[in-house]
């Protein structure tokens, strides 16, 4: 049986990237409409 | 149909005659054709990279250069002369004044690949000669896309500040489907591979440009109308 | 409740669903054997890869009702779609690389559905830009319109020459990138994800154009 | 016939044309005088087609054919010569080969810059080129000439040229439409005179025996009350 991987840094990477641009787009739009 | 095509005709030798007139334009081409080419020549190794691997993508990527050159002085004219409103004033359809402008920017282009493409063979020596027919129609299905595309974007930028730089980034995304479909063609040309290999290639650049000139010629009138 | 507000609620409402799949994919969904743990950004990957292109599609068919019923709020609809859909292709050319890097051994692949997104991505950011660079108001929705519809008529022609450039150097079929052929619990932990990419997608668009009714009352465009 | 029915437009928030009506008999010559941004050039564009209006309608017989416009731009090509600019323009207005090298000459001859025609346009002074632009906007024999504040820019000289030329304009069924700020041009060109003020006609009456220094007090007067 072929070990599998371990490579789970990657995954935990790609989903805090995800995450900071969803959350980044959101503040953008929540920043951008109660700008004065 | 007729008096599309003859007013299509009368914008195009219009163009072309303004074009001779002043020539600073098509001469800068050319001689920047030439430029890019010899830049390339210099930009690889001989010995490593044989030139037959890289030779299409040389050959497009010269040509994809030469034809934004192009675009940009289609309505450039217009503007300079203060004519567009005249254009619109008189009976010309919008879809003849795309015409007459596509007919001028390809006519244009031509004249820069016909230098290009022997520059091209004598720097790079390609074998050119058994399948010059072939590669000059690939050259025409692929051009006839892209400057479509370019034509109508030029109408669209010609009034926005940064209208050089915004064409060419509007541009890019729709260059690269003809350019795969050229470069993969020109590559078997060059392979001397059986031309059935790229049959997927050619539809592709045949279908780009029968949907993208009859959707210019469409979507041309509401860059210039109010 | 403003549309703003129906808005905000509707995209809290996806990220805290997010969360449900971050759990769902990190805790309760089987590791793939060959591609281990990394296999699991496509549960992310490949959701925001079909919203980034959907979105694309959706400006065009507003930008195409626009052009003909001179509707301003198919403008607005038109450039939030853009504008989100430029925020997926940015988490797919981001996460893309990252899920790379661990299968292939390099951060950038030719693979098919990242080049097709990064054409796209530049599609969205010259539509930006062409908006932005016009100032006023009607001749920009005019503009933005004629790009949209050209961009939404060559996703078509991205994925052509994309997938037949692709199948010339044929991948692996084991590690099929591009097709998620997964077995069942995966699967759901897959659709869930793309559920909450839609609901993104649709409160993100709404806010978005929100956003745009709230400039346009501001300087009485 | 020249025919404009309940036009209204605006851009954004600003009202150009505020329910427009009224309509124009061959050998009528109306001027419309209004304060900037009355909406006199969106009027105007609205006759020669150049913008559809958001309600109402407007119509020349005859169509695009029959407009000449003469705005604040030549829509000549600074390198190609007169004739040259003459004869495409008569090209693009349907005239046969013959038909335009008879008009472009007949034209030329009216404006008497005959000696000009084999001349590029870039070498033309101000007054001869507002004379060739003019002869642009005639070599088709329009029905209907538009003229957008036609005087502005001109030293007296060339104004008064250009006022003895629009008289004798006024032969056969031609119709004009003179759009203006400054009430003392124009007035004694006019069989119908308008005031136009906010998108709306305040004052639309034939100019009978009224002077033109009457005129210019009836405008002063309309434009005076609040």
């Amino acid at each position: 049986m072929p070990e599998v991987p371990q490579n789970a840094g990657y995954l935990v990477a790609a989903y805090i990237v995800t995450a900071v641009i969803l959350l980044g787009y959101t503040l953008s739009l929540y920043r951008r409409s109660s700008k004065g | 149909m007729a008096e599309l095509l003859r007013q299509a005709w009368a914008v195009a030798r219009k163009d072309l005659l303004l074009e001779f007139r002043t020539r600073t334009a098509i001469v800068s081409a050319v001689v920047f054709t030439a430029l890019v080419l010899t830049v390339f020549n210099f930009g690889r190794d001989p010995t490593a990279v044989s030139a037959l691997d890289l030779a299409p993508t040389i050959l497009w990527v010269t040509f994809t250069f030469a034809a934004m050159l192009a675009l940009n002085r289609a309505f450039q004219l217009e503007l300079e002369n203060q004519a567009l409103e005249g254009l619109l004033v008189s009976p010309l359809s919008r879809t003849s004044l795309y015409w007459g402008k596509l007919l001028a920017n390809l006519a244009f282009v031509a004249v820069v690949e016909s230098v290009g493409l022997p520059l091209f063979v004598l720097f790079f020596n390609v074998p050119v000669g058994r399948v010059l027919l072939p590669l000059v129609a690939v050259i025409a299905l692929a051009t006839v896309g892209f400057v479509a595309v370019g034509t109508l974007f030029s109408a669209l930028v010609i009034r926005t500040r940064f209208a050089e730089l915004l064409l060419v980034v509007l541009l890019l995304p729709f260059l690269v489907p003809p350019l795969i479909g050229a470069v993969q063609v020109t590559a078997r040309l060059f392979g001397d591979r059986p031309l059935s290999e790229a049959v997927g290639y050619l539809k592709l650049l045949a279908a780009y440009d029968i949907v993208f000139v009859s959707l210019a010629s469409f979507l041309f009138r509401f860059t210039v109308d109010e | 409740m403003s549309l703003l507000h129906r808005g905000r609620w509707i995209t809290l409402l996806g990220l805290a669903l997010l969360a449900g799949v971050y759990v769902r994919a990190l805790a309760f969904t089987p590791v793939e054997r060959l591609q281990g743990p990394a296999q699991k950004i496509y549960y992310l990957h490949v959701p925001a890869a079909i919203w980034a292109e959907t979105a694309m599609v959706l400006v065009g068919l507003g930008s195409i009702f626009y052009l003909f019923l001179k509707d301003r709020r198919l403008d607005r609809f038109a450039a939030a779609s853009a504008e989100v859909g430029t925020v997926f292709a940015a988490i797919v050319l981001t996460t893309g690389p990252i899920w790379g890097k661990p299968i292939w051994g390099t951060w950038w692949t030719w693979d098919a559905r990242l080049t097709s997104t990064l054409l796209l991505f530049f599609l969205y950011i010259g539509y930006l830009l062409l908006r932005g660079a016009v100032r006023d108001p009607a001749l920009g929705a005019r503009y933005a319109a004629v790009l949209g519809i050209c961009g939404m008529c060559l996703v078509p022609f991205i994925h052509l020459s994309v997938y037949l450039f692709r199948t010339l150097h044929p991948q692996p079929i084991i590690l099929k990138p591009s097709a998620p052929s997964l077995p069942g619990s995966m699967l759901a932990t897959w659709l869930f994800s793309l559920g909450v990419f839609t609901l993104l997608y649709v409160g993100f668009v709404i806010q978005r154009y929100a956003l745009s009714l709230l400039w346009e009352e501001r300087n009485g465009a | 016939m020249l025919l404009a029915e309940g036009l209204h437009h605006a851009f954004g928030r600003v009202v150009a044309l505020d329910g427009v009506s009224f309509s124009l008999a061959p050998g009528q010559t109306l001027a419309i005088f209004g304060p900037n941004g009355a909406g006199k050039t969106t009027l105007l564009k609205v006759l020669a087609g150049l913008i559809n209006p958001q309600a109402g309608s407007a119509r020349v017989d005859g169509g695009r054919r029959a407009i000449g416009w003469i705005g604040h731009q030549s829509h000549l090509y600074g390198h190609l010569t007169v004739r040259e600019n003459l004869l495409f323009w008569g090209s693009l207005y349907g005239l046969s080969a013959a038909r335009r090298a008879a008009r472009a000459a007949e034209v030329l001859a009216r404006l008497d810059m005959s000696d000009r025609a084999g001349e590029p346009v870039w070498s033309l002074s101000r007054g001869l080129l507002q004379r060739a632009a003019i002869a642009k906007a005639l070599v088709h024999d329009p029905a209907v000439l538009l003229l957008d504040e036609p005087f502005t820019g001109l030293d007296l000289a060339a104004a008064g040229q250009l006022r003895v030329l629009l008289g004798e304009l006024h032969d056969g069924g031609r119709m004009m439409v003179l759009a203006t700020h400054n009430v003392d041009e124009g007035a004694e060109l006019a069989t119908d005179v308008a005031f136009q003020r906010r998108g709306r006609f305040v004052h639309f009456a034939p100019r009978g025996t009224r002077s033109a220094a009457e005129i210019a007090a009836a405008y002063r007067r309309a434009m005076a009350d609040g």
